[in-house]
């Protein structure tokens, strides 16, 4: 029973200082998404794959520190969740190369 | 905790340390939430991939590269990337027990919330005339059904969190409202997540 | 009883190549199969005998928790055995889906399906037909499938397995007959009122005698002959020519929403469904929807008895 | 003028509930009808309760389908029943059984055993369990009104486009399949979540993981399948939806659309939602069979971690149901070993169901006898289920009466005998009497060769060529013989299943209570009274070991250790917003249904705003004092 007993650990990790720097890393990595593909600076090959690599890291992101989603003690959560993205994953590719 | 400080709790101003995770109840909601967020991952990666299956079939309307306008995605993933921001600050507050923290920071998230959804239905007006439309062709249905099912997440996420706010302005903070104010800003992380997508997957690799 | 006929088209008497490819699978995998079943049976009826609570005994049984030795054992056969069927299973099925060579110059037919009739039209040969698919014996005959509406699924059980027409894109399969002989097809793919009766034939045939059906096909005899078929031809021209058309005669326009009829009276089946006879073929065209539901021919009870009898004797001289 | 008048009902209704103008003294007297108390429900063995009645019904009405259909089948070029008229009954014959028959059924005994194999008071969301029943019935009344306003559905229960489409598929039928499997789809969708949540969250002191009974195993990874199967199916009815009401273009080719998106959609949640039905039932037969040997489960590990495996392969597997679609050798290739591994876990669970039994004490009980009968009748489906795996093999079997005959082996020997084994099983639990044996028995053995009589001999239907599908087929065919053989099994399975009906009848007229205990059980459900009370367990048990209540037995203990001093329990009470809720739903899809977007606007903003009014509402439930506690056990033990 992982989430059996209320978690009483300090506050201190949860400050409104790291949140902020993880945004700014969201925002960076969201510029560096559309400066790929609207600039002439990553040829062209490699730009889907690194804008949808960005992509996932800020999902990540928003996972692990927005969402509080924490690996050790939440992990049937977080199985949950990778299996969903794992099917998600199937289904595009499915559709998109089986169609 | 037992069950005389719960309820000592529920009516006190000053809630236990992580409130949402105080009660059964309250556990019970946040793990639902996320079982929720995991099926709506995978219905969202179905409408994802009609998306791309579809793209091309854009028929006599604007292909992908005509039609999108970067500067406008661009302002919208700053204004959905500010408010996960502002909703994560108000559950700070809320941990910290700075009720008005919390109230003031998830009221900006409402007004960004709305503020999107405005851009968007501009966009939207501006796609119609422009002669791409949700009947007019494969990708038209596709690009709207996507857009538009995230759109109504926003809305419902909008109403959700205004509801929760009147709730706490009429009858002030209690324990029961921790793990509502969480989930929803659970909910409000989960769509801005799709939006990162869209914009990756729709936005930016239409016009790769 | 009208039940002691045997079957017809079984899909354990293939008649080509692409038959028993599939034929093959079928049999090694219900070889293991049958082991596999064998096996479960006997230690099922075993228990069952052995291990029955006998009156008065009330003992409590040794409370097993497992056996690693067994568990591994029912593990690892099984997966031998599905080792031995996917060998046969992965050559087949590239096998089955190969290509038209390109340098040679196969027989290829386009298939297209409607609702619910089959056409058949030999690009390199000029030749469309309808209902009756006419293929050389000892020759893989290359087919590309597609479909006019709604989805439909191409099933010879005596020469190959299935394979879907969707509409907007094309399907490939190849199918042979290694005798010649009359086989018949069905849609499998659930595609709407009339589905039960979409039925077609596929005639096999020697090498000259295909030849000679094709030199036949592509100068049809056409023109009526006697008054009566004249005639015939006049209703036919009134009536039926909007949607079907009749190759080698000086008709204005060539309907193409039903069945080509050129060549029609050596069809062996009206609708790809009824004996081809005088009888039928009025009954056919009187009452179309009693005899195939959902059908899209419209009935043509009104025209009188002579009209009809014209037309009957006109389409019967269509060879 | 129809729109007009709805809309006036409706606001007429809804004024009525916002501004409490209604009979004051009327709501009192409906609110102290048993009847209200029933709809209102929150308790989990109710819901179940109704669940089992509503799945009944469906069945029934299922059945009445089948023998429908097979009665065209009785001989050659039969005009009983032709053309559009049968495919729709054997699309709301697949439909019917798979979504509300089946389906239902495993959540009437998930909702009334898993709490109580847990130690748990309740599930963890009351209220939205109370929501789940409430959607299923909805469903399946919107989808069945289409016999009575209109055509049915007539696209087969896969509703494949373009024969679902506005062009081929003319009237409303489609539609009614649509909105219907969509309303009952987001309640199966909110019970999946509640069982995760509950299974997760409110196990008993000591239950851990690997200590909770098979059913509850595979109603959890069951829960999981529904959690990630049911969104696609979601997605792809909402496309069809957008389709057939509001001229989007998914499917039509003309327009750019694909026909094949849907085929993908639709088999991504299909393939799990063949597990999702059948886990559950493995479950029940493990139960069955471990306390009718009077045996531990042989290997509990490994069929655990075999239910697992199953259901995350169930995922990967879909397009076998696909191999003539034209994806090719590779994809085929590929789909097919994916699909062959499953057999592997299958295998091993059902050699554990033997060795469970060896060296048992085997009790021939009715539900022993459905677990003994579900055992080789499985293994056929599942042999079958390998050959279709084969590409080559498929081209010949995909779409044949072979298929039928394959599903249905998997379905009706896995799901049914499993969900009337589990009836036979906790009965006593639910009710407080058993169904009596003697019938039971006759109903077993009549449904069991009736079953064989009717499918076995389909297989060779299919491998004679004979498509499935079809509403006749010709004299010279041949298989006039076998059809009439297979239709002659479908009346004896009818005639089993009034049996069932009688039985439930019967016992209840002659019903002699029983104890906590009446097939010397192995697991939590065993320790409390019968009927389980409404607050299931007076003091949560501590679990100590696998089969927690037989460890307690076999060291001479009663009953359970307490794991709680006895005190009062908290219990939710009863709320009528679920109903209301799903009210709005269903209005929402009759709106659609007859086109009126303006009907069904409203009933979803209805919907929504009840949403909000529960938002606000400040329920925190009830206590039951100990003394009442005590009473009540006092009261069953007497």
């Amino acid at each position: 029973m992982e989430q059996a007993k209320p978690q009483q650990e300090s506050q201190a990790t949860e400050s409104d200082a790291k949140h902020l720097a993880s945004f700014a890393v969201m925002i960076v990595l969201t510029a560096i998404a559309f400066a790929a593909v609207t600039m002439d600076i990553v040829p062209p090959a490699m730009v889907v794959p690194l804008i949808i690599g960005l992509a996932a890291i800020q999902v990540m992101m928003q996972f692990f520190t927005f969402m509080h989603l924490d690996f050790k003690k939440h992990r049937i959560t977080v199985t949950f969740i990778f299996t969903g993205l794992l099917f998600g994953v199937i289904c595009v590719v499915a559709l998109k190369y089986l169609v | 905790m037992s069950t005389a400080e719960l309820e000592q709790a529920k009516t006190s101003a000053k809630l236990p340390p992580h409130p949402e995770r105080a009660t059964m109840e309250g556990r019970n909601k946040i793990l639902g939430l996320w079982l929720f967020i995991g099926a709506e991952t995978v219905m969202f990666a179905c409408f994802f991939g009609t998306y791309l299956a579809l793209k091309g079939s854009n028929l006599d309307g604007p292909t992908t590269q005509e039609l999108y306008q970067i500067p406008m995605v661009a302002i919208s993933t700053l204004i959905l990337l500010v408010s996960s921001l502002t909703s994560v600050l108000g559950v700070l507050g809320m941990h910290q027990n700075n009720y008005k923290k919390m109230m003031l920071w998830f009221g900006v998230t409402v007004l960004l919330g709305f503020s999107f959804l405005g851009l968007e239905i501009y966009e939207f007006v501006e796609y119609v005339h422009a002669g791409h439309t949700f009947a007019g062709s494969a990708f038209g249905s596709a690009f709207y059904t996507l857009l538009g099912t995230h759109g109504a997440h926003v809305l419902f996420g909008v109403l959700w969190i205004s509801g929760l706010l009147v709730q706490v302005w009429r009858r002030g903070m209690s324990l029961d409202m921790a793990p509502k104010f969480f989930s929803a800003s659970l909910y409000w992380h989960f769509i801005d997540v799709i939006w990162v997508f869209i914009f990756t997957v729709v936005y930016l690799m239409g016009k790769v | 009883m009208t039940g002691c006929e045997e079957p017809d088209r079984t899909v354990f008497s293939p008649k080509g190549e692409a038959g028993e490819g599939s034929l093959d699978v079928i049999m090694l995998s219900i070889y293991i199969m049958t082991f596999v079943v064998a096996v479960v049976l006997a230690i099922f009826i075993y228990v069952l005998i052995r291990y029955r609570q006998k009156p008065g005994d009330n003992s409590i049984p040794k409370q097993v928790e497992g056996s690693m030795k067994l568990e591994m054992l029912w593990t690892v056969i099984p997966i031998i055995l599905l080792a031995i069927l996917a060998v046969p299973t992965l050559t087949h099925t590239f096998s089955l889906a190969e290509e038209a060579p390109k340098d040679e110059d196969p027989l290829r037919v386009k298939v297209t399906a409607h609702q619910y009739w089959w056409e058949f039209e030999y690009p390199d040969l000029g030749i469309k037909t309808a209902q009756q698919l006419h293929i050389p014996t000892d020759e893989k005959v290359y087919l590309e499938l597609t479909s006019d509406d709604v989805i439909h699924a191409f099933w010879v059980p005596e020469l190959a397995g299935k394979q879907d027409l969707n509409p907007g894109s094309t399907n490939k399969m190849w199918i042979d007959a290694d005798e010649p002989g009359t086989y018949e097809g069905r849609c499998a793919e659930l595609c709407g009122a009339g589905h039960a009766l979409m039925n077609f034939q596929v005639v096999a045939q020697e090498k000259e005698d295909f030849d000679k059906w094709v030199e036949k096909r592509k100068n049809p005899s056409s023109e009526p002959k006697t008054a009566e078929q004249k005639a015939g031809k006049e209703v036919f021209t009134q009536n039926c020519m909007s949607c079907h058309a009749i190759d080698g005669t000086q008709m204005k326009t060539k309907g193409e929403k039903a069945p080509n009829l050129t060549g029609f009276a050596e069809r062996n089946k009206i609708a790809g469904l009824l004996e081809n006879n005088d009888e039928n073929l009025e009954k056919w065209m009187k009452h179309p929807e009693q005899v195939k539901p959902g059908t899209y021919m419209p009935s043509f009870d009104f025209l009188s008895d002579e009209d009809m009898d014209n037309l009957k004797a006109y389409l019967q001289s269509l060879e | 003028m129809a729109t007009l008048v709805t809309i006036i009902v409706f606001i007429l209704f809804l004024s009525a509930i916002l501004t409490g103008g209604y009979n004051k003294e009327l709501m009192d007297r409906f609110r102290s009808h048993w009847l209200w108390d029933w709809i209102t429900t929150v308790d989990h063995k109710k819901i179940g309760i109704m669940y089992g009645i509503g799945g009944g019904f469906f069945f029934i009405l299922g059945g009445i389908e089948a023998l429908l259909i097979r009665t065209q089948l009785f001989y050659p070029n039969n005009d009983f029943i032709v053309g559009r008229a049968f495919n729709e009954l054997l699309t709301m014959h697949g439909t019917t059984m798979i979504f509300f028959v089946a389906m239902p059924l495993l959540f009437a005994l998930m909702n009334m055993i898993v709490p109580l194999q847990i130690g748990a008071r309740d599930v963890a969301f009351p209220f939205l369990n109370a929501m789940g029943l409430w959607f299923f019935i909805a469903g399946g009344i919107l989808m069945n009104l289409s016999w009575l306003f209109g055509n049915a559905p007539d696209a087969g229960w896969t509703n494949y486009v373009p024969i679902a489409a506005n062009e081929y598929s003319a009237g409303t039928g489609i539609d009614y399949y649509v909105l219907g499997l969509q309303i009952s789809g987001f309640g199966t969708l909110m019970s999946g979540i509640n069982f995760l949540a509950t299974i997760i969250n409110m196990r008993t002191e000591g239950m851990s993981f690997l200590r909770m009974p098979l059913f509850t195993w595979t109603s959890f990874i069951s829960s999981a399948l529904i959690l990630f199967g049911f969104p696609p199916l979601t997605a792809g009815l909402f496309l069809i939806m957008f389709e057939r009401l509001f001229g989007a273009n998914f499917f039509d080719v003309a327009a750019g659309g694909n026909p094949i998106i849907w085929e993908h959609l639709f088999w991504i949640f299909g393939h799990p939602e063949v597990y999702i039905v059948v886990l559950p039932a493995f479950g029940i037969m493990s139960e069955v069979i471990s306390t009718f040997s009077k045996k531990r489960l042989f290997g509990y590990t490994s069929m655990v971690f075999a239910t697992i495996l199953i259901g995350f392969l169930g995922f990967m597997v879909w397009a076998h149901h696909m191999f003539t679609v034209g994806m090719g050798p590779v994809a085929n290739s590929i789909f097919a070993i994916a699909t062959m591994t499953i057999a592997v876990p299958t295998g091993i669970k059902v050699f554990n169901w033997l060795f469970t039994m060896w060296g048992g004490k085997i009790r021939f009980t009715t539900a022993m006898l459905y677990a003994v009968g579900f055992i080789p009748t499985f293994v056929m489906g599942g042999v079958t289920g390998v050959m279709l795996s084969t590409p080559p093999g498929d081209y010949q079997y995909h779409d044949s009466y072979f298929v039928v005959a394959h599903f249905h082996y998997v379905l009706i020997g896995g799901t049914v005998f499993g969900i009337l084994a589990g009836f036979y099983y906790w009965w006593p639990k639910i009710f407080g009497y058993k169904l009596n044996e003697k019938l039971g028995k006759w109903n077993f053995w009549l449904f069991f060769i009736g079953f064989h009589l009717t499918f076995l001999i389909q297989h060779f239907i299919g491998l004679f060529g004979m498509p499935r599908r079809v509403f006749t087929y010709q004299p010279e065919d041949g298989l006039t013989l076998i059809n009439q053989i297979s239709t002659v099994g479908a009346y004896m399975m009818a005639v089993a299943t009034i049996l069932f009906v009688v039985n439930v009848i019967y016992s209840y007229r002659h019903r002699v209570p029983v104890g906590n205990d009446p097939w010397d059980g192995r697991t939590l459900e065993w320790s409390i009274p019968s009927p389980a009370p409404f607050y299931n367990f007076a003091q949560l048990p501590k679990v100590r070991a696998l089969d927690a209540f037989w460890h307690e037995k076999m060291k001479g203990n009663k009953e359970m250790e307490p794991a709680e001093p006895l005190g009062p329990i908290h219990m939710p009470s009863n709320n009528h917003l679920p109903i209301v809720i799903v009210l709005g739903f269903f209005i929402s899809g009759l709106g659609f249904v007859f086109r009126s977007n303006e009907v069904g606007a409203l009933g979803l903003i209805f919907a929504f705003l009840m949403m909000f009014v529960r938002s606000f509402e400040k329920d925190h439930g009830y206590h039951v004092e100990t003394d009442e506690v005590e009473k009540v056990e006092k009261g069953v033990k007497a």
